[in-house]
C-alpha cells in the first residue's frame, strides 16, 4: 500500500493545532468575560498552564478502570471527530480522513466521548456525577432535535451527507449555507449553544449546585486530560460547523477568523444569562429551535 | 398608653389560672410566670382560648443562684398583636420536663437545642440526640458552672503570647461599677490568676 | 441428516427426551440438549437453500417446507442464539424446579420457530405459530403464581394475533383456493380491493403483536421480565423475529401487489417510528433492569419495522441488518441482565449497583451491548443505524427521521441507566460476596459481544446473507464492500477507518495516560468520594438511582400521562362487566355444554358453506 | 544527551512555574471570613488576574483557604477535604482565628491554632483582612512555589502521627478513612 506522507503529517500535526487553537480560545473567552465583567482577566495562556498544572500533579486517584479510561474515551471523541472534519478546504494535508465519513457518522462520533464520559463519571460513585449526568443526557435529547433538523434539511438540499461535497458546493461567498438556508443555521445554532455547555445550558457542570457535576472526581491527569479533550473537541465541533454553514476555510487565518466568530455566539450568550433548569432548556430547544429546524426542512421540501 | 387588650387577656389569664402571675409589662407585652406543671395546660389554653398560635422562641435560662433552670416561652397573638411571655421555674438538679411538641412542631428543635446546651431533659421527645454539638462528653456548655476558658485551655493548644485577654463580665462589671457576687466570682477568674 | 423433517424430529423429539430424561437422568439432560442444539445450528448452516425440501398432502391441502435465503438468515437466528441460551441455561437454571418442563418448552419454541421460517404455505405457518406461542407461553407462567396473570395478558394478545391471521387465511382460501406460498403470492394481485385489504391489516396485525408493534406491544413487558433470562434472550432475540419475518412476507410478497401499497408503506412506517418513540419513553422511565430491555425491544423492533415499511432497498438491508444485530445485542443484554440475577437475585435497578468490580465480564457484555444498541461506532450498531437514516433520508422521509433519530438519542438515557444503575456507581454491601457468574455462562456473552465488534469492523460479512435474503424478498440490491458501507448518493463511510482510528487513539492514549503516573495513581473506594467533608458510613446508600431521569420528565409532562395500557384496561373493566351476563349461558351442567358444541358446529357448518363455499 | 540533573531541574522549574499561575482554590467557607472572598474574586480585586479560581470539589483544588474560625466540627470536615484532594496543595490561614484563635480565644468548640492539626504554608492576619491583605497572601504563596518552598503536603506526609495526634485530641468520635499514599 502506497502511503501517502503528506496525509501522515496531516493527522500527526492536525490535533497540535486544534489543541493549541482551542486552548488560545478558552484562554481569550475567560479574557473577554472578565472585560465584560469589568475585570483585568488572566493572561491568555492562563489555560494552558492549567492544563500544564493538572498533569503535574504529584498524586492522582481513580476509582475504577472505567473512571481510569473515561478522559480517554473522550480525547478518542475528540481527535476522531476532528480526523473526520475537513480542516482546510481542498488541502491534502487537512482534509484527513474527511472522505472516510459522513455527516451522520460524525453526529454519532461526537456522542462517544460523552457515552464514555459518563461511564466513568457513573463508575466515580459521585452521586453529584450522575446528576449532571442525567441532566447533560435530558439536555442532549433536547437539543438534538432541532440539530437534526437543520442537518437533515441541509443533507436533503445539497443531495450529499459528505462534508467535502458541502464545501465544495459553497465555493462562494452567496453559496455559504447560512444564506441558503437561514432557517436551518439558526437551528442549529441555537442547538449549538446547548452543544458547547455555555450559560445559560451549564446546568450538567452547575459548580454551586452538584459540585461541578459530572468532573467532581476527577482530577490531576484525568482533569487534564479532559480539558486538553475539551480544548480539541471545541475546536473540531467549530470547525464543522465552518464547513456546514460557512464554506469551510481555504487557509488558517480564514479558518481562525470564522470559527472565532462563531464562537463568540455561546460565550457571549454564556456571559450575559443566568442558568436554564434541565427541564427549562429542554423546552426552549423544543420551542423555536425545533419551529425553526421544521421550516427549514419545509423551505427545502417545496 | 392604652393597654386595654393587654389588660383584658391579663384578666381572662387570671380568671382560668388563679396561681398566675400575671404582669403586663408595656404595650404588647404581658409577662406570665407559672408552676411548672401548669404549663401544658396553660399554653394550649393561650394557643386555643387567647389566640397566641404563634411561638416565636423557646428558651431556657440558667439561674445559678437560686439553683433553678427557668424555661421561657415567647407566644404571639396575629389577632390582639400582643406577645404573651411565659415563664417557669425548674429544678436545676434534676431538670425535667414534658415536651410541648405536639402543640407546636418546631418546639421539638427548641427542646433538642436545650436539652443539649443546658442538660434539661424534655419527657416524650425522642429526638433529643445529639443536635449542633459533635460528640460532647463534659457538661452541657451553656450551663453557668461550665467553665469555658478552662476547657479551652485543657482541649486545645493555645498559641503563647495573648495576655490581653480578659473575662467579659468582668470588664462589664468594673465598667458598670458593681461589685461581681461571690458565687459567680468562682467562675470568673482567670485560669492564669489561679 | 440435513434435512427439513431431520432438524424437526431432532427438536421436537429432544425435547420430549429431554422432559424424560430429567425425571431418569437428571445429570445429562443439559448436556444432551447442548449438544442436540449444537447439531441443530450445524444443520440449520448445511440445510441447501431450495424452495421444495418437503412436502405432503393432508387432507386437502398441501404442506410445503422449504429453505429460502430470507428464511435461512432467521433459521440461523433462532440456531445459534438458541445454541447460545442453551449453554447459558446449563448454570443458569440449576436448581429451579421442573426443568424437564422448561427444557420441552424450550424446545418446542425453537422448533416452532423453525418450522414458521421453513414454511412454504400458510397453513404449517398457523400450525407451527401456535406451537410456537403455545410453548412460549408455558415458558411464560414458568416461574412463579405472579406470572399467570402476565402469562394470560400474553396469551390473550397471541390469541388475537392468531385469529387474525386465521381470518386472514380463511378470506385468501375462499378467494385464491390454496394457501400455498406460491399460489398465494401469485394469486394475490387478482383479488378485489376490500379482501385485499382485509388480508392485508389482518396478517401485519396478526405478525404486528409477536413483534410488539404499538398498539398491541401490551404484552411485551411483562413477558420479557417474567420469563427465565435465559428464555428472555430467545423472547426478544429470536421469537419476536418471527413477527418481522411474517411484515416482511406480508409487505414485499403479498401487499406490494395490491393498489395500496404506497399507504400500507407510510403508515405502518409511521406506526414502527412511533413505536420506537413512545417505546423509549417507557424505557426511560423503567424501574425494573428487564422491563427497561423489554421497552428497548420494542423500540428497536420499531426502527427494523419502519425501515421494513420505507421499502427501498437500503432500508430493507438495514432493515434485516438490524433484525440480526436486535437478536445478537438484545441476547447479550438480556443474557447480562440475567447474570445479574443470577448472582443477586434482583433485577430492580435501584437495588443493585457497582457491580462493575465483582463481575467485569458481565459488565464488558453489557458495555458491548449498550454501544451497539446506541449506535456509536465502532460496533456494529452503528452501520444498521446508518443505513437506516440515509435510506429514510434520500426517501424523502424528513420528519420520519427526525422522529427516529430523536427516539435514538433518547435511547442513550435509558442504556445510561441500565448500564449505570447496575454495574456502575457506589459499591453496595449487600453485594459484597457477588463473584463472576461461571465460564458456560460468560461464553455465550462474550461470544455475542465479539460478534458486535466483528460485524462492526466489517458489516459486509452480514450484509452478504442479508443481501442473499433481500433477493427472496423483490428485485433488491444493495451496494457495499466487506467494510464500506454507501448510501444511495455514492456517500460512504468506511467503518475499518474508522475503527482503526478510534482504535489507535484509543491505545496510544490510554498508555501514555496509564504510564503518566503510573506510581501516584491510586485506586480509591467508591465511598471515598466528594461528599463536602462527610465520611459516609458503611450503610449510607450514595447512589442516584431513584427518579433517575427526574428532569426529563418533568419536561415532557402529561405526554405520558396517557397510557395503551389504561386503554385495554379501560376495555378489559367493561368486558368483564359483559361477561357477566355470561354466566347465565356457563351453567356448569354437561349436558348444556354438549347442546353448545352442536349448536356451533352447526353455525360453522351452514356458515362456512353460506359465505365462503366451504365444504367441511 | 542532557544531563538529567539539568533536565529534571527544568521540568521542575516549567511544573513550579505552571503550578504558580495556576491556584485553584476550594470552595471552602468555614467562618465569617468567606464573606471577603467575593469581593477578592470579583470586579473590584479580580484575583483570577493570578490564576486563582475558584474550584467546586477537593479533587481538582490546589489550595485549601481556610476563612476564619473552625469549629471541632468543622474541622473533621475540612481534614477530610484536605485529605482528598491531590498533593501538591498548599493551605492558606485565613484571618486571626487560624493564629490564636482570635476573639473565639475562650470559646469551647473553636480550635485555636491551625496549624496544629493541619500544615499551613501562609497566613494571612486581621480580622478580616481586607481582600488586597487575601491577594497579598496569595502572592507569597506563589512566590513560595515558585521556589519551590510551599511543601506542606510534604510536611503533612512525613508528620502524619503528629498531627494525628492532634486531630485525634480534638475530634474524639475518629471514624475517618486512613490517610494512605
Amino acid at each position: 500500500m502506497e502511503i501517502n506522507w503528506l496525509k501522515v503529517l496531516g493527522i500527526l500535526i492536525t490535533p497540535v493545532i486544534a489543541f493549541i487553537v482551542g486552548v488560545t480560545y478558552g484562554g481569550l473567552t475567560r479574557i473577554i468575560t472578565a472585560r465584560i465583567q469589568n475585570r483585568f482577566g488572566p493572561p491568555v495562556t492562563q489555560n494552558f498552564w492549567d492544563i500544564v498544572k493538572l498533569y503535574s500533579k504529584k498524586t492522582n486517584i481513580q476509582h475504577g478502570v472505567m473512571q481510569h479510561l473515561a478522559p480517554v474515551f473522550a480525547i478518542t471523541a475528540s481527535i476522531t471527530t476532528l480526523y473526520f472534519v475537513p480542516v482546510i478546504r481542498e488541502s491534502t494535508v487537512f482534509t484527513n480522513l474527511s472522505f472516510q465519513g459522513d455527516l451522520i457518522f460524525l453526529l454519532y462520533i461526537m456522542v462517544f466521548g460523552s457515552l464514555g464520559m459518563a461511564l466513568g463519571v457513573g463508575q466515580s460513585g459521585n452521586p453529584n456525577g450522575a446528576i449532571g449526568v442525567s441532566r447533560g443526557l435530558s439536555q442532549m435529547v433536547g437539543y438534538e432535535i432541532p440539530f437534526v433538523l437543520a442537518i437533515v434539511a441541509i443533507m436533503i438540499q445539497f443531495k450529499t451527507t459528505n462534508l467535502n461535497d458541502l464545501i465544495a458546493m459553497q465555493n462562494n461567498f452567496n453559496h455559504w449555507i447560512i444564506f441558503q438556508s437561514p432557517f436551518a443555521f439558526l437551528a442549529a445554532i441555537l442547538a449549538f449553544l446547548g452543544m458547547m455547555g455555555y450559560a445559560p445550558f451549564d446546568v450538567v457542570v452547575a459548580p454551586a449546585e452538584i459540585a461541578s457535576g459530572p468532573p467532581s472526581e476527577f482530577g490531576g491527569k484525568y482533569l487534564g486530560l479532559m480539558m486538553t479533550s475539551r480544548s480539541i473537541f471545541t475546536f473540531a465541533k467549530l470547525t464543522l460547523f465552518t464547513d456546514i454553514f460557512l464554506g469551510g476555510a481555504g487557509d488558517f487565518v480564514t479558518l481562525v477568523i470564522k470559527t472565532f466568530a462563531l464562537y463568540m455566539i455561546p460565550v457571549l450568550t454564556g456571559i450575559v444569562n443566568p442558568r436554564f433548569r434541565t427541564e427549562q432548556s429542554i423546552r426552549f430547544f423544543w420551542a423555536w429551535p425545533t419551529v425553526f429546524g421544521i421550516l427549514a426542512v419545509l423551505i427545502v421540501v417545496w | 398608653m392604652n393597654l386595654e387588650k393587654e389588660n383584658k387577656f391579663a384578666k381572662q389569664i387570671n380568671e382560668t389560672f388563679h396561681s398566675a402571675v400575671v404582669k403586663v409589662q408595656r404595650e404588647r407585652r404581658i409577662i406570665v410566670e407559672l408552676r411548672s406543671d401548669l404549663i401544658p395546660p396553660f399554653l394550649s389554653f393561650a394557643k386555643e382560648y387567647l389566640s397566641f398560635i404563634h411561638m416565636a422562641h423557646y428558651s431556657c435560662v440558667d439561674w445559678l443562684e437560686e439553683n433553678k433552670f427557668e424555661l421561657v416561652f415567647m407566644l404571639w397573638s396575629y389577632e390582639e398583636d400582643v406577645m404573651l411571655i411565659v415563664k417557669t421555674k425548674i429544678d436545676r438538679e434534676k431538670p425535667e420536663f414534658v415536651t410541648i411538641k405536639h402543640l407546636w412542631p418546631q418546639a421539638e428543635t427548641y427542646e433538642r437545642e436545650i436539652h443539649e446546651m443546658y442538660g434539661v431533659d424534655f419527657k416524650g421527645n425522642d429526638r433529643l440526640g445529639e443536635f449542633i454539638l459533635e460528640d460532647w462528653d463534659d457538661l452541657p456548655p451553656m450551663r453557668r458552672d461550665f467553665d469555658t476558658v478552662k476547657y479551652a485551655g485543657e482541649h486545645y493548644f493555645t498559641r503563647p503570647g495573648r495576655e490581653d485577654a480578659q473575662d467579659v463580665r468582668e470588664t462589664i462589671a468594673r465598667h458598670s461599677g458593681e461589685e461581681i457576687p461571690d458565687f459567680a466570682k468562682k467562675y470568673s477568674i482567670r485560669r492564669d490568676e489561679e | 441428516m440435513f434435512s427439513i423433517s431431520g432438524i424437526f424430529i431432532t427438536t421436537f423429539v429432544s425435547g420430549l427426551v429431554a422432559f424424560l430424561l430429567h425425571h431418569s437422568v437428571p445429570k445429562i439432560r443439559d448436556w444432551f440438549s447442548i449438544v442436540i442444539m449444537g447439531v441443530i445450528v450445524y444443520a440449520v448452516w448445511e440445510l441447501p437453500v431450495k424452495a421444495n425440501l418437503l412436502s405432503f398432502k393432508l387432507a386437502n391441502y398441501n404442506l410445503v417446507f422449504g429453505n429460502t435465503e430470507y428464511g435461512r438468515l432467521f433459521a440461523l437466528i433462532v440456531a445459534v442464539l438458541g445454541f447460545f441460551a442453551i449453554l447459558y441455561s446449563k448454570d443458569f437454571m440449576e436448581g429451579k424446579p421442573r426443568l424437564g418442563y422448561f427444557y420441552m418448552a424450550f424446545f418446542f419454541s425453537i422448533g416452532g420457530m423453525f418450522g414458521i421460517v421453513y414454511s412454504q404455505d400458510l397453513i404449517s405457518l398457523f400450525f407451527f405459530w401456535e406451537i410456537m406461542t403455545w410453548s412460549s407461553f408455558l415458558l411464560v407462567i414458568y416461574c412463579c403464581k405472579e406470572a399467570q396473570k402476565i402469562g394470560l395478558k400474553y396469551f390473550v394478545f397471541s390469541a388475537i394475533g392468531a385469529y387474525s391471521i386465521m381470518t386472514a387465511m380463511v378470506v385468501l382460501y375462499s378467494s385464491i383456493g390454496s394457501l400455498q406460498f406460491a399460489d398465494v403470492f401469485a394469486g394475490f394481485g387478482k383479488m378485489d380491493f376490500w379482501s385485499q385489504l382485509l388480508v392485508v391489516v389482518l396478517l401485519l396485525m396478526g405478525f404486528g403483536v409477536k413483534s410488539a408493534t404499538m398498539p398491541l406491544h401490551v404484552w411485551a413487558p411483562g413477558a420479557y421480565r417474567i420469563t427465565p433470562s435465559s428464555f428472555t434472550a430467545i423472547f426478544s432475540g429470536a421469537l419476536s423475529k418471527m413477527g418481522i419475518f411474517g411484515i416482511g412476507l406480508t409487505l414485499f410478497k403479498i401487499a406490494s401487489a395490491t393498489g395500496f401499497y404506497p399507504w400500507v408503506q407510510e403508515i405502518l412506517a409511521w406506526i414502527g417510528a412511533l413505536t420506537a418513540l413512545f417505546a423509549t419513553f417507557y424505557a426511560v422511565f423503567a424501574t425494573d433492569a428487564k422491563t427497561l430491555l423489554a421497552y428497548s425491544s420494542i423500540g428497536q423492533l420499531g426502527y427494523i419495522v419502519t425501515g421494513l415499511a420505507i421499502g427501498t432497498p437500503l432500508s430493507i438491508a438495514a432493515a434485516l441488518f438490524l433484525t440480526v444485530m436486535h437478536a445478537i445485542f438484545k441476547g447479550m443484554l438480556f443474557l447480562a441482565t440475567g447474570a445479574v440475577y443470577y448472582r443477586t437475585g434482583t433485577t430492580d435497578m435501584t437495588k443493585v449497583s457497582g457491580l462493575i468490580r465483582k463481575m467485569p465480564y458481565t459488565f464488558l457484555t453489557a458495555l458491548f451491548g449498550i454501544i451497539t444498541v446506541s449506535g456509536v461506532p465502532p460496533l456494529a450498531g452503528f452501520s444498521g443505524k446508518w443505513m437506516l437514516y440515509e435510506s429514510l433520508i434520500q426517501s424523502n422521509h424528513y420528519f420520519l427521521v427526525v422522529v427516529i433519530f430523536f427516539s435514538s438519542t433518547a435511547a442513550f438515557l435509558y442504556l445510561y441507566r441500565y448500564i449505570f444503575s447496575l454495574f456502575l456507581g457506589q459499591e453496595e454491601k449487600e453485594t459484597e460476596n457477588v463473584k463472576e457468574v461461571p465460564w458456560l455462562m460468560r461464553i455465550p456473552m462474550l461470544l455475542l459481544a465479539l460478534a458486535t465488534l466483528v460485524f462492526g469492523v466489517a458489516p459486509g460479512l452480514l450484509l452478504h446473507p442479508v443481501s442473499a435474503a433481500m433477493k427472496y424478498l423483490g428485485d433488491f440490491g444493495v451496494t457495499y464492500q466487506t467494510s464500506v458501507l454507501f448510501n444511495e448518493w455514492g456517500n460512504k463511510v468506511d467503518m475499518l477507518t474508522v475503527a482503526n482510528t478510534i482504535g489507535v487513539v484509543f491505545i496510544i492514549v490510554t498508555i501514555i495516560i496509564t504510564i503518566k503516573g503510573y506510581r501516584s495513581t491510586r485506586y480509591v473506594t467508591t465511598k471515598d468520594i466528594h461528599t463536602s467533608g462527610e465520611v459516609p458510613t458503611e450503610n449510607e446508600n450514595l447512589t442516584y438511582a431513584v427518579d433517575f431521569y427526574k428532569p426529563f420528565e418533568r419536561a415532557l409532562g402529561s405526554v405520558l400521562k396517557a397510557s395503551v395500557d389504561k386503554i385495554y384496561n379501560a376495555t378489559g373493566r367493561i368486558l368483564e362487566q359483559s361477561f357477566d351476563y355470561l354466566r347465565y349461558v356457563y351453567t356448569g351442567n354437561g349436558q348444556t355444554y354438549a347442546m353448545y358444541v352442536v349448536l356451533f358446529l352447526t353455525i360453522l357448518v351452514v356458515f362456512s358453506e353460506l359465505i365462503f363455499g366451504i365444504k367441511l | 544527551m542532557i544531563n538529567d540533573k539539568y533536565a529534571n531541574k527544568i521540568v521542575d522549574i516549567i511544573q513550579n512555574f505552571a503550578r504558580k499561575s495556576s491556584l485553584w482554590v476550594v470552595a471552602y467557607g468555614t467562618g465569617c471570613g468567606a464573606i471577603e472572598i467575593p469581593p477578592t474574586m470579583t470586579s473590584r480585586y479580580d484575583a483570577e488576574r493570578f490564576g486563582i479560581r475558584g474550584s467546586a470539589t477537593p479533587r481538582q483544588a490546589d489550595v485549601l483557604l481556610i476563612t476564619g474560625y473552625l469549629s471541632t466540627k468543622t474541622l473533621k470536615r475540612v481534614i477530610r477535604t484536605y485529605e482528598q484532594m491531590q498533593d501538591p496543595k498548599y493551605v492558606i490561614g485565613f484571618g486571626s482565628c487560624t493564629i490564636n484563635g482570635g476573639m473565639y480565644w475562650d470559646s469551647y468548640n473553636t480550635i485555636k491554632a491551625l496549624d496544629q492539626y493541619l500544615p499551613v504554608d501562609v497566613f494571612i492576619n486581621g480580622c478580616m483582612p481586607r481582600p488586597e491583605a487575601v491577594i497579598s497572601g496569595f502572592i507569597k504563596l506563589q512566590e513560595l512555589i515558585k521556589e519551590g518552598k510551599a511543601n506542606g503536603a510534604q510536611k503533612y506526609k512525613e508528620n502524619l502521627e503528629w498531627y494525628r495526634e492532634n486531630q485525634r485530641k480534638v475530634i474524639k468520635n475518629w471514624k475517618m478513612p486512613d490517610y494512605n499514599w
